[in-house]
């Protein structure tokens, strides 16, 4: 399997001497504890009008076999200790009006395609998954609102997302998230920073290339939370945004701004049709 | 005891007497090295789990040492003979004292 | 206690500590080797090691070590600040002398598997593994 | 070696004021994406250019393959192989290249190593933070001038 892995980084290097010819993911297909096939390339929405080719694929096919392994068995995914925690959280009674999750929700399993629908509009605001978890803690619960990115928080959003895993991505992106998705969609080819990279240079135009070891994908967000070995932990896709442009030498945006829950509108929606992986793991 | 620390073990529930099952660890825990400095400049003091076990009915399966350069979530995964019906014992031993325990019944055919 | 991520790349085990440190470490597999040996021969054949040729990031970087007959198995990571990782005892009832593992490599370098078997006798082994380097910015 | 490096750095010192004043990265001007003169007036060094290639200021080869360059793992290829550039190009080009190729290639995904101005959202280094006052090109001059003179030596 090493000796696989090798060679096609030789031939994706061979390759692009000859002709710049994207590389690409691998072959490999993404069935989860022997039993859950995940749609990992799928038609590339409409919206795109072919801008990345005709095809669309998971951040899982650009990953090593080692890398990919981690997320085939639900008992070698370590982010799954993250979602056994948020598992108790949800029974947990905090805040002021003594309650639980489970106090008003029968189970996770009640928010079953959920994750797949957002971000999504309710009465004019553009609204993520985080937005609601909180939602509820405040006016509900009446606890303390969880951090963006803290591994309660992210644990919380990858149990729900658990609930979608293999629903195909569909955010609506006409109507009243047009607006949210064109915005989005400007920051999307935006060049930042000192750099002056855009999301699109490297996961539209250069999918499938290496930036030195990186071979990068298309940048889909299906996966998120992801855990990722780099910081061995549940990752937000805000971090993430936060993380590529500040590496751009650019003034990043906050996690949970509202430039952020746009972008995420925007990036979800060119993965429509690629199956929900939350929670995966990536590099 | 450091927060939150998780085991999940992977057993089968039954095997044949005398089989060689597959089992499956992981255990939450930073693993932090004492490599690391924060955001001060100040080492992070090391903080790991140093040593796991695994026994079935009383007789050892494997004893590891771990060092620092076993990742966040230490995993491990071997293989263990049953030799009859039982009760298997893991045993994670932390470097602030804290000892995490998990068993696990096994049925012979 | 909350770390940025760069903090943690240039502070931890990133590429960074691999490339200033290499040295030192070398000398101490030779130690610990000799300290789970005693010193003894040490042969080549009968123990596998398997990782991978890349490893996309050093944090978690999967190893299988077997080594049939073996009472214990040390593993050691040549370029790492402290090259010790981890020794496996096995027991009367473990089933093969094998086990995987996750493991840090603070950038590429080789991994080494040492085994004492039932006889008294030593093998050892050793991969080199090539860890990533970021692209932007890390 | 040691003893080299000394020479060029008293040269260096010696010429600056001497012989041409440095080209601000606001004042460098372009024919055709190209830059005629040299933008301190001292030779640049390719052993040092060589250095620049890798990771740090330069990190050129997160992008580009370059065989000279071995000895260092994980060669990008995001960009073309620059196996041969001192071949394909003129000193010229590849000054104007090295220092702001988007005057050559005005889509081109390689980010500009002499330039300071008109950026979005411009950062402070990699903090994620506002910058504060005027950037620093990402090479200085003399490296801008040391990584063409290595590139120079790429021949096929």
């Amino acid at each position: 399997m090493k000796n696989i892995k090798a060679l096609s980084v030789t031939a994706s290097i061979m390759g692009l001497l000859a002709a710049p010819a994207v590389a690409g993911p691998d072959s490999d297909s993404l069935v989860i504890n022997g039993e859950l096939e995940m749609v990992t390339e799928t038609a590339a929405p409409e919206h795109l009008d072919g801008a990345v080719g005709d095809t669309i694929y998971s951040g899982w096919r650009f990953r090593t076999d080692e890398t990919q392994a981690l997320q085939l068995d639900d008992f070698d995914n370590p982010a799954m200790l993250t979602v056994d925690k948020a598992i108790d959280y949800f029974n947990t009674v905090d805040g002021s009006e003594g309650k639980s999750c489970a106090s008003c929700h029968e189970g996770p399993e009640e928010f079953a395609g959920l994750t797949a629908s957002l971000p999504r509009v309710e009465d004019g605001k553009l609204v993520v998954l985080e937005d609601i978890i909180n939602g509820h803690r405040a006016e509900v619960m009446g606890a303390e609102p969880w951090k963006w990115s803290g591994q309660d928080m992210q644990g919380m959003v990858a149990l729900i997302g658990l609930q979608s895993r293999g629903m195909p991505v569909d955010v609506k992106i006409d109507g009243d998230a047009a607006p949210f998705w064109e915005q989005g969609k400007e920051m999307y080819y935006t060049r930042y920073g000192q750099l002056e990279l855009s999301c699109a240079n490297c996961h539209e135009q250069n999918y499938g290339n290496m930036i030195r070891a990186d071979h990068l994908s298309q940048g889909q967000t299906n996966g998120f939370p992801v855990y990722r070995l780099k910081q061995a932990q549940l990752i937000s896709k805000h971090n993430r945004f936060r993380g590529c442009i500040r590496d751009t030498r650019a003034e990043t945006f906050a996690e949970g701004s509202d430039e952020f829950r746009a972008l995420e509108l925007y990036v979800a929606s060119r993965g429509n049709g690629l199956s929900i992986e939350t929670p995966a793991v990536r590099q | 005891m450091a927060d939150g620390v998780k085991p999940r073990v992977k057993v089968p529930s039954k095997a044949a007497a005398g089989e060689a099952i597959v089992i499956k660890t992981l255990i939450s825990h930073q693993m932090e090295s004492g490599q690391r400095k924060d955001s001060d400049g100040n080492v992070i003091p090391r903080s790991i789990i140093n040593r796991f076990t695994a026994d079935f009915n009383g007789q050892n399966v494997v004893d590891v040492t771990l060092e620092p350069a076993i990742s966040t979530n230490p995993y491990f995964e071997f293989e263990a003979t049953v030799p009859e019906s039982g009760e298997f014992t893991f045993t994670w031993y932390d470097d602030d004292g804290s000892v995490y325990t998990e068993t696990k019944s096994v049925e012979t055919s | 206690m909350k770390l940025t991520r760069r903090e943690t790349i240039f502070a931890g085990f990133g590429a960074a500590v691999a490339t200033v440190l290499p040295l030192p470490a070398l000398a101490s597999v030779d130690d610990a080797v000799a300290a789970f040996t005693g010193g003894a021969d040490v042969g080549s054949d009968g123990i596998t090691l398997n990782t991978p040729e890349i490893a996309e990031n050093g944090n978690t970087v999967p190893i299988e070590v077997s080594a049939p007959g073996a009472v214990s198995i040390m593993i050691l990571a040549a370029g790492n600040p402290n090259p010790d990782v981890a020794t496996f005892n096995f027991g009367p009832l473990a089933a093969s002398q094998s086990a995987s593992t996750r493991i840090r490599l603070a950038g590429t370098q080789d991994v080494i598997a040492v085994a004492k078997m039932a006889d008294g006798s030593f093998v050892r082994t050793a991969n080199e593994v090539k860890v990533t380097i970021g692209g932007c910015g890390g | 070696m040691k003893k080299m490096l000394v020479t060029a750095g008293l040269i260096t010192a010696f010429a600056l004021p001497l012989h041409a004043e440095m080209v601000a990265p606001t004042q460098v001007a372009f024919t055709d994406g190209a830059v005629e003169g040299s933008l301190t007036g001292t030779a640049g060094d390719p052993a040092a250019g060589r250095v620049i290639m890798n990771k740090g200021a330069g990190n050129c080869i997160a992008c580009h393959m370059v065989s000279d360059l071995e000895e260092f793992p994980f060669h990008g290829d995001v960009g073309p192989s620059l196996d041969g550039v001192g071949d394909r190009w003129t000193e010229a080009e590849l000054r104007g290249i090295v220092s702001n190729a988007k005057e050559m290639f005005p889509d081109t995904v390689m980010p500009s190593f002499y330039r300071t101005t008109d950026f979005v959202r411009p950062g402070n280094g990699f903090t994620g933070k506002a910058a504060e006052g005027e950037l620093d090109p990402l090479l200085t001059a003399q490296q801008v001038e040391d990584v063409v003179s290595y590139l120079l030596t790429l021949k096929e």
